[in-house]
């Protein structure tokens, strides 16, 4: 059997929970109609509007994602080394060590640039 | 799948699965999952009382226990509001996300080793695959897209910035978390987590790769934004954070996945670290590993994911929340450096046997090499960024409300003010800022 | 289920993409497009690594993985320096050169 | 689990490390670059910068020198190929780009950098970007920017692994991405052109690696002498196949800037800082053509039946439209953009003609005419007004007047673009002619001389404005080139001359280069 | 042959002093025209010297050199002269003084600019005398394409009111036919035996390549020669350009470098593709016969002095393509007597109209009128031109335009006959001319007008010697052109027809 199949009988089971409840949620509760009810919360202060998904938001996240994506990616490639460590030998250290070397160079960059500073 | 490249002995063997097994797996995973979380709210619930002097919920059922349950069913009762402003399908759908992505992540933990069920030889794992482990950090990512959308498509203004918080801290530590993992790999020399439950056999993971340990815990702390790391949620910036507008059982499925998440890592760190379901060491020498065998395991495996389940509920106990920019500090400017210095380390230690460098010898260049890597880092830190030393000359004008992108309607003749670390300063303001200078007009590109 | 679906299923998604790109006016979904294109080269390199038995198009795929996500970082970059100089990510506004 | 499938053994690669020294040394540069941006002070970063790069680039050099002794060429696992024709373009890539830097290292007054904007990051037109600009920023990152480019560009060509190829085309892209968007002044025009730029080049290296992946499906391996292999083994064309060649090919024509996917070369080259320009201009196309002449030999060679005679309507059709598009031009970056866009046709027309000497041909045309480029944009850059370069056409009327030396420098190379012998464009046209007429091309090279006699009108128009017109704007002036920009014009036009007047070595050089190694 | 390089030297000569003139200091700037013209005068005397060291009755080419160049290509720096290229090289050299005096005062100020001007001139003469001497196909090629820079320049800078138009048609005319030969010079490498020397004339003549590439060939090269030497219909550019020049720069591009169009066809088109030559005879010939009488006739409608100068130049190379293309000695012979005739009366008739205008201050023929009477000498001068340039027996031209006719009657009566309808035409467009400017009462507007200075007089008198001096003893250019005419025949494979009026012809030649 693939070894897949049985992951997607999880699914199914948790997908299935998942959606029953959200059904069931929305028929076992009761429905008052009340406009301020429906409007955002904001601490009980008139809501500012937003478009739906509520705007902008700080560059830093961008910034955020952007050095996740590096960094994720970098571990990518470690994981693969790390499986085969004991058939590549020598040259995949050698290898590794300069690779996360040129890494920590970067790093080095943002750091000294206040990229890792969350204002 | 794999022969050359990944078959080891300690490989589970899933030959003689039927359908029905694994279906009946499956359901045993998804109960098993849904008490533990049942339980594990009573227990935190039970044990910060303690923890604060009180006795917790103990009303409902026998010591409290169904406690949970009741506010199951009372949270199934409550109306379930959808806002004005939210995106409807994305609002109904983040719910779902979140919840069936936490499930998925157990399919590969090992509960056990193979036992026989009605004449099957079966191993007491759903299934395992030779990435298992990346498997579950993906799973875990899909989840974040859960709290992402879930804060997106509120269409309000906390919803919004607990989510990208909470996906900020969560990708965040993820690196720490998957570097911290690697040294596991270099000694398991496999993804799948039957063979690194193998590669256990003698000497669990925690004591060759106890910093890797450390780092996992902390990791773990922020990937399920569990205090001290629930900046996402911090009622007193964000009220709920992404969760503000949810209600009903909607609300429940998102604190159904914050707690199977804790035990989908707990689990994990139990596989990677612990040995799994291997016994403790002097009970594992009884009788020649008699414990090690049929159904035994099982019961290590619950006790070790309990010890772990204790530790995230005595931390919530005993630690206030940490700033978020003191978090993010943590988890970029020493977590993932220090990780990568342990890869490395490990990566050495393991090359040993390759070469004809000692072992002593190897120690010493390692704890050289660390001590000046501290160093530099300190270095780097105590030194003030070359940035600030110079900073122009930054005229405070009228406040522009979406200069750094926030949402924040000005008031009128509202001016910028200074925090802590904000940029451009304006400690050199009067220095260099001359009142006159208009700011560049836009050019015209055509010239 | 023959291996073939796969490679139809590939092209589907890198058409996708293309048409994204060709049609989408927002920088960000132009972007988006590109990855979906990147994608499904992967998907298709996967494929013929397992049609061939062989690791390099799991390999390649790694590489690309890693590729599109400095790809990522760089268009990112560019995308969000524009819209915060014109608050706007339309392709159709960067219309400066324009013969 | 499945049957098992894969049954590959995980070999550890051997790597001879002098082969690929040059391009460690390059990249190396560039790693010392960043940190020197992150560690040392703002004001003593410039002067760190451009020495370091320089010696970069001049030991990369050397490096190459040296490596053109060894006898091996092939190295990590056959994916790089350090060959003849490899050293050839790394060294040609390695000088341009010394020439492109001492351009970028320009700063007219002395303290303020001139081509590039102080804070990428600032918006324009605000007032941090007034202040940081008043405060005499600088932004240094162009360097290992541009370094890590050459490296990139140094891996192009002497890949032969699609793979390779793909990730070499995005090292080298992605610092150019960036470094179109950068210019100084018409920041937003700039950061336009690094938009579009990007979005074309990703669209573009998504079909190239979409043809690398039915490639490989089709040959079972990235090797480029592999998929020859297969390709020969199989007598007839095999849609996969097919496919796989024209998106690859879409992928580098791209890159040279062939029509029909030539659409972002005029926008790109106008917004981007002009001395960023020139590197483009000069050193992509080395590259790109470098890495298209290998595929096209050694990789797809073997189908060429099947599609040379696109590739034969591609260079038809560059080689008109950018002849003719550049008449219609006011802007002189523009022309030379459209001009860019012919002579990438021209190189075509020796490309095509499949033989060492069409291959000596277009290595001898793209280092003749990546000097004169240079030479070109770097005049560009001293043409100004207040506002910065005066890239107007009505701006350069009577310029003979208030410079004559300038101008006649600028005519020079525009002599050179037209072709005009006794100039080493007049050189290169003649080796690509010469050899698609000795391989059948005839009808390709008349259509080449004809865009050729098209092309001649802009760069004559352009001669006559300087010479001939009275200024009629006034405000224009050319600014006093330190040392930097000085040395890149004048090497431009002593190349341009000596590789005019006596081509002799260096046609000599590339004709005994041109041999790939499979 | 002779181990001093005579050609290289003379060629050099001017190149050397063109830098120099160039790059003379501010301080000696008002010299400048002094050296240019020392220059030209000390290349002229070199040309002289080795005019008197050349046997006619040597080898073909005489002062031969042959150096590697870019072997890569199979090219080499190798020049050498025959009588043809020899008469031309003299022509240039002698026109060259001539042309620097006469622009004396071209440039008002004194400076960089007339640095510049004469330093051109200079350049271009290098250019004019290693076009004639190539015996290199490229090399001839890259001489041939390179000349046009410093005379674009020469128009284009110093040049009258439309100068930029001019200059710009001119290059683009010269290029656009260069171009066309470029490929026509590679398919003849191929076409050759390739290697180091591939390109040496004496390499590529009698080959046997395919009819249709011989033929594209043939058209490849005759078309630039034919923009060159202009040839309706691509004659366009050359009233532009001759009308917009300065004079004497006027004078070396339709006096000299013009005849690089009809020194090609006889040089390049037909001993390297003699069957295509054949081939496309008739066409050639009608075409030449259009020049003629398409020339003639708008000479004789322009009101523009200058540029009735330009149409009747494009009249007298249909007469040269003609007697080139009759395929006969004495027609060939003509021509190449007709190029050197025709450079000088062009040449007189040029400088004597910028006299003219110069003082009159217009171009156009019904400003004139009566100036007989304001500048005898000057229009005596004019006269003595004109009547050279309608081939008035015992002027030069007289002899080159019959042998001409006699060359093509022997083949191609019926050409012959519409040829001589150009003799006719050309009686008219000078003398209508000459009588329209010179004769009647003495205009008012002219007072005060100066006659013939004495620099104008050293600028007119050795073309005006020239002309009669050739007109009596052709011989000398003949003598020397004869071989090398045979030459060409036989490299053509043609004989001159039996017919009974060629001994006369010959008779008249020897």
């Amino acid at each position: 059997m693939n070894p897949y199949v049985p992951i997607l009988v999880l699914f199914a089971i948790g997908a299935g929970f998942a959606v029953f409840s959200i059904a069931a949620g929305s028929l076992s509760g009761p429905k008052r109609y009340n406009r301020a009810k429906l409007d955002a919360y904001e601490c009980g202060i008139e809501p500012t509007p937003h478009a739906v998904g509520g705007g902008r938001f700080p560059v830093k996240y961008f910034l955020t994602a952007m050095l996740f994506i590096i960094f994720d990616i970098e571990s990518v490639f470690l994981i693969p080394f790390a499986v085969a460590f004991n058939r590549l030998g020598l040259f995949a250290l050698v290898e590794v060590v300069l690779f996360i070397l040129t890494v920590f160079i970067a790093y080095a960059y943002v750091w000294r640039r206040g990229g890792l500073d969350w204002d | 799948m794999s022969t050359a490249l990944f078959a080891a002995d300690g490989a589970a063997d899933f030959s003689q699965d039927t359908w029905w097994l694994v279906v009946g797996k499956a359901l045993a995973i998804f109960v098993f999952l849904v008490v533990t979380t049942l339980l594990l709210i009573w227990f935190e619930r039970r044990v910060i009382g303690r923890m604060q002097q009180r006795p917790g919920p103990n009303r409902t059922g026998p010591f409290g226990l169904l406690q949970t349950l009741a506010d199951g069913i009372k949270l199934a009762l409550k109306e379930d509001i959808i806002p004005k402003n939210a995106h409807k399908a994305v609002f109904i759908a983040a719910p779902i996300i979140a919840a069936t992505c936490c499930f998925i992540g157990f399919a590969i933990i090992p509960f056990g080793p193979s036992v026989s069920i009605a004449g099957h030889m079966t191993p007491l794992q759903l299934t395992d695959i030779p990435v298992a482990v990346i498997f579950v950090l993906a799973v875990a990512s899909v989840g974040v897209y859960g709290i992402l959308l879930a804060g997106w498509s509120s269409g309000s203004t906390y919803p919004l910035l607990g989510g990208l918080r909470s996906s900020a801290q969560i990708v965040s530590y993820e690196i720490a978390m998957g570097l911290s993992l690697i040294p596991v790999f270099l000694y398991a020399g496999s993804l799948s987590t039957s063979e690194i439950v193998y590669a256990q056999t003698h000497q669990w993971f925690i004591i060759s790769a106890i910093f890797s340990f450390v780092v996992y815990v902390i990791t773990m702390l922020g990937e399920t934004n569990r205090l001290p790391f629930d900046l996402a949620e911090g009622e007193g910036e964000l009220t709920g954070g992404f969760h503000t507008e949810y209600s009903s059982l909607k609300f429940a499925l998102f604190f159904l996945a914050e707690y199977v998440n804790m035990v989908t890592v707990s689990a994990l760190a139990t596989t990677l670290f612990l040995g799994g379901w291997r016994a403790p060491w002097p009970i594992s020498t009884i009788n020649d590993g008699m414990f090690n065998t049929g159904w035994w395991p099982v019961l290590w495996f619950v006790i070790k994911l309990w010890m772990f389940l204790f530790f995230f509920v005595w931390v919530r106990g005993s630690l206030p929340r940490v700033r978020y920019d003191q978090f993010m500090r943590f988890g970029w400017k020493f977590l993932i450096p220090t990780s990568l210095l342990w890869i490395i380390g490990v990566a050495f230690i393991r090359a040993i046997p390759m070469t004809d460098i000692t072992r002593r010898q190897l120690f010493l260049g390692i704890a050289v090499v660390g001590v000046i890597a501290i160093a530099i880092v300190w270095v780097i830190d105590a030194t003030r960024s070359p940035e600030e030393d110079e900073q122009v000359g930054w005229e405070l004008g009228e406040v522009d409300p979406f200069a750094g992108g926030h949402p924040v309607p000005p008031l009128p003749g509202q001016t910028a003010m200074l925090t802590r670390g904000a940029r451009p300063k304006v400690a050199a303001l009067t220095a260099a800022g001359d009142p006159d200078d208009e700011p560049l007009p836009e050019e015209d590109p055509r010239g | 289920m023959s291996l073939d679906n796969y490679l139809y299923l590939s092209a589907i998604l890198f058409s996708i993409g293309s048409a994204t790109v060709l049609l989408r006016r927002n920088a960000i979904v132009v972007f988006m497009g590109v990855e979906l294109m990147l994608n499904a080269t992967n998907l298709l390199f996967v494929t013929f690594a397992r049609m061939q038995g062989t690791l390099d198009g799991q390999v390649v795929a790694l590489f690309v993985m890693l590729v599109a996500a400095a790809e990522v970082v760089v268009g990112l970059a560019i995308i969000l320096s524009i819209f915060r100089a014109r608050r706007s990510a339309s392709v159709d506004d960067a219309n400066l050169l324009k013969l | 689990m499945t049957a098992a499938l894969v049954t590959a053994e995980v070999h550890a690669p051997s790597i001879s490390y002098h082969l690929v020294a040059p391009m460690l040394i390059v990249l190396g540069g560039a790693l010392l670059g960043v940190l020197v941006e992150a560690f040392a002070p703002r004001r003593s970063r410039y002067v760190i910068q451009v020495p370091l790069t320089l010696v970069a680039l001049a030991a990369a050099f050397v490096a190459v020198v040296l490596a053109s002794g060894h006898t091996k060429s092939t190295t990590a696992a056959g994916a790089v190929v350090v060959d003849a024709p490899a050293l050839f373009f790394q060294g040609t890539i390695l000088l341009l780009s010394l020439l492109a830097v001492l351009t970028m290292a320009e700063r007219f007054d002395g303290n303020e950098g001139d081509a590039f904007v102080s804070t990428a990051a600032s918006v324009p037109g605000s007032s941090y970007e007034a202040s940081s600009s008043r405060a005499g920023w600088l932004q240094t990152e162009v360097f290992p920017l541009t370094l890590l480019s050459v490296g990139g560009m140094m891996l192009f060509p002497a890949s032969n692994d699609l793979l390779l190829l793909f990730v070499a085309l995005e090292v080298f892209s992605l610092p150019l991405y960036l470094l179109c968007g950068l210019a100084r002044r018409r920041r937003l025009l700039s950061q336009e052109a690094a938009l579009k730029y990007f979005l074309l080049g990703a669209f573009s290296s998504a079909f190239f690696l979409f043809g690398s992946a039915l490639l490989f499906g089709f040959a079972g391996s990235l090797n480029l002498s592999a998929i020859a292999t297969a390709i020969s083994s199989r007598g007839d064309a095999d849609a996969l196949m097919l496919i796989g060649v024209a998106m690859v090919s879409i992928g580098l024509l791209f890159k040279v800037g062939a029509v029909p996917f030539h659409a972002w070369t005029p926008d790109v080259y106008q917004g981007a800082p002009t001395p960023v320009t020139g590197f483009m201009a000069a050193c992509t196309k080395v590259a790109a053509f470098g890495a298209m002449l290998r595929v096209f030999y050694i990789g797809i060679g073997p189908s060429r039946w099947d599609w040379q005679p696109i590739i034969w309507a591609v260079a038809i059709a560059t080689m008109i439209i950018g002849s003719v598009l550049a008449i219609t031009q006011t802007d002189i970056k523009r022309m030379l953009a459209y001009s860019s866009i012919a002579h990438a046709g021209f190189i075509l027309v020796g490309v095509l003609a499949f033989d060492r000497t069409g291959l000596a041909g277009s290595m001898f045309y793209l280092a003749a005419y990546g000097f004169t480029t240079i030479g070109a944009f770097a005049v560009v850059t001293l043409v100004r007004d207040s506002a910065g370069e005066a890239t107007h056409l009505s701006q350069w009327a009577g310029l003979a007047r208030r410079s004559p030396v300038l101008a006649a420098v600028f005519t020079f190379f525009l002599l050179a673009f037209a072709g005009i012998p006794l100039t080493s464009g007049f050189t290169g046209k003649f080796a690509v002619f010469s050899a698609a007429i000795g391989h059948g091309g005839t009808w390709l090279a008349v259509v080449g001389v004809v865009c050729s006699a098209i092309a001649a009108f802009f760069y004559v128009r352009i001669i006559v404005l300087m010479y001939f017109s009275d200024p009629d704007v006034e405000g224009t002036v050319v600014a006093a080139p330190s040392a930097f920009t000085t040395v890149a014009i004048g090497v431009g036009v002593l190349m341009t001359l000596v590789l005019g007047v006596l081509p002799g070595p260096l046609l000599d050089l590339a004709s005994r280069s041109a041999l790939f190694l499979p | 042959m002779n181990e001093f390089p005579w050609i290289t030297v003379i060629g050099a000569v001017p190149l050397v002093g063109g830098a120099l003139v160039a790059a003379l200091p501010a301080s000696l700037a008002s010299r400048a025209k002094h050296v240019a013209l020392a220059v030209s005068v000390l290349t002229l005397a070199l040309v002289v010297a080795m005019a008197l060291k050349f046997d006619p009755n040597g080898a073909q080419f005489q002062f031969s050199e042959q150096h590697e160049w870019i072997k890569q290509f199979g090219v080499s720096y190798a020049v050498g002269v025959d009588g043809i290229a020899l008469v031309l090289i003299a022509l240039a050299a002698a026109l060259t003084p001539v042309c620097i005096l006469a622009a004396w005062h071209d440039v008002p100020e004194v400076g960089r600019r007339e640095q510049n001007y004469f330093a051109l001139m200079l350049v271009l003469e290098t250019f004019m005398v290693g076009v004639f001497a190539a015996t290199d196909v490229f090399l001839f090629y890259v001489f041939f394409e390179a000349m046009l820079i410093p005379v674009y320049f020469l128009i284009g800078s110093f040049g009258g009111a439309q100068r930029q138009y001019a200059a710009v048609k001119f290059l683009l005319y010269s290029l656009a036919g260069g171009l066309v030969m470029l490929v026509a010079v590679i398919a003849l490498y191929f076409a050759g035996p390739g290697g180091p020397q591939g390109f040496l004339l004496s390499n590529l003549t009698g080959l046997h390549m395919g009819v249709g590439a011989e033929r594209l060939m043939f058209l490849g090269f005759f078309f630039a020669f034919a923009v060159k030497a202009p040839m309706f219909p691509v004659h366009t550019w050359l009233p532009d350009a001759a009308s917009e020049a300065p004079p004497p720069v006027a004078v070396l591009l339709v006096g000299v470098l013009d005849k690089v169009g009809t020194f090609g066809m006889i040089r390049f088109c037909l001993p390297l593709f003699p069957d295509a030559a054949k081939w496309a005879t008739p066409v050639v010939i009608v075409l030449a016969l259009i020049s003629i009488v398409y020339g003639a006739l708008l000479a004789i409608g322009q009101t523009d002095v200058m540029r009735l100068i330009a149409y009747t130049s494009i009249s007298h190379f249909g007469f040269i393509v003609l007697g080139i293309f009759a395929m006969t000695s004495p027609g060939q012979t003509g021509s190449t007597l007709y190029m050197v005739n025709h450079g000088f009366s062009t040449a007189a008739l040029f400088l004597v109209a910028a006299m003219l205008t110069t003082r009159r201050g217009s171009r156009r023929i019904p400003d004139f009128g009566g100036w007989q009477r304001v500048t005898p000498l000057v229009a005596g001068v004019f006269l003595v031109a004109g009547l050279s340039s309608l081939a008035l027996p015992g002027l030069s031209s007289f002899v080159s335009e019959f042998l001409v006719l006699v060359g093509t009657f022997s083949r191609y009566p019926a050409a012959g006959v519409v040829a001589t309808v150009g003799i006719i035409l050309a009686a008219i467009y000078i003398l209508l001319m000459y009588q329209r400017m010179m004769t009647g009462p003495k205009p008012e507007s002219a007072a005060g007008t100066h006659d013939l200075t004495a620099r104008e007089a050293w600028v007119v008198a050795p073309v005006i010697a020239a002309i009669i001096g050739l007109g009596f003893f052709p011989n000398v250019v003949l003598d020397v052109v004869n071989p090398a005419v045979k030459h060409t025949m036989t490299q053509v494979g043609v004989t001159d027809p039996a017919p009974k009026v060629a001994p006369e012809a010959e008779g008249t030649a020897k």
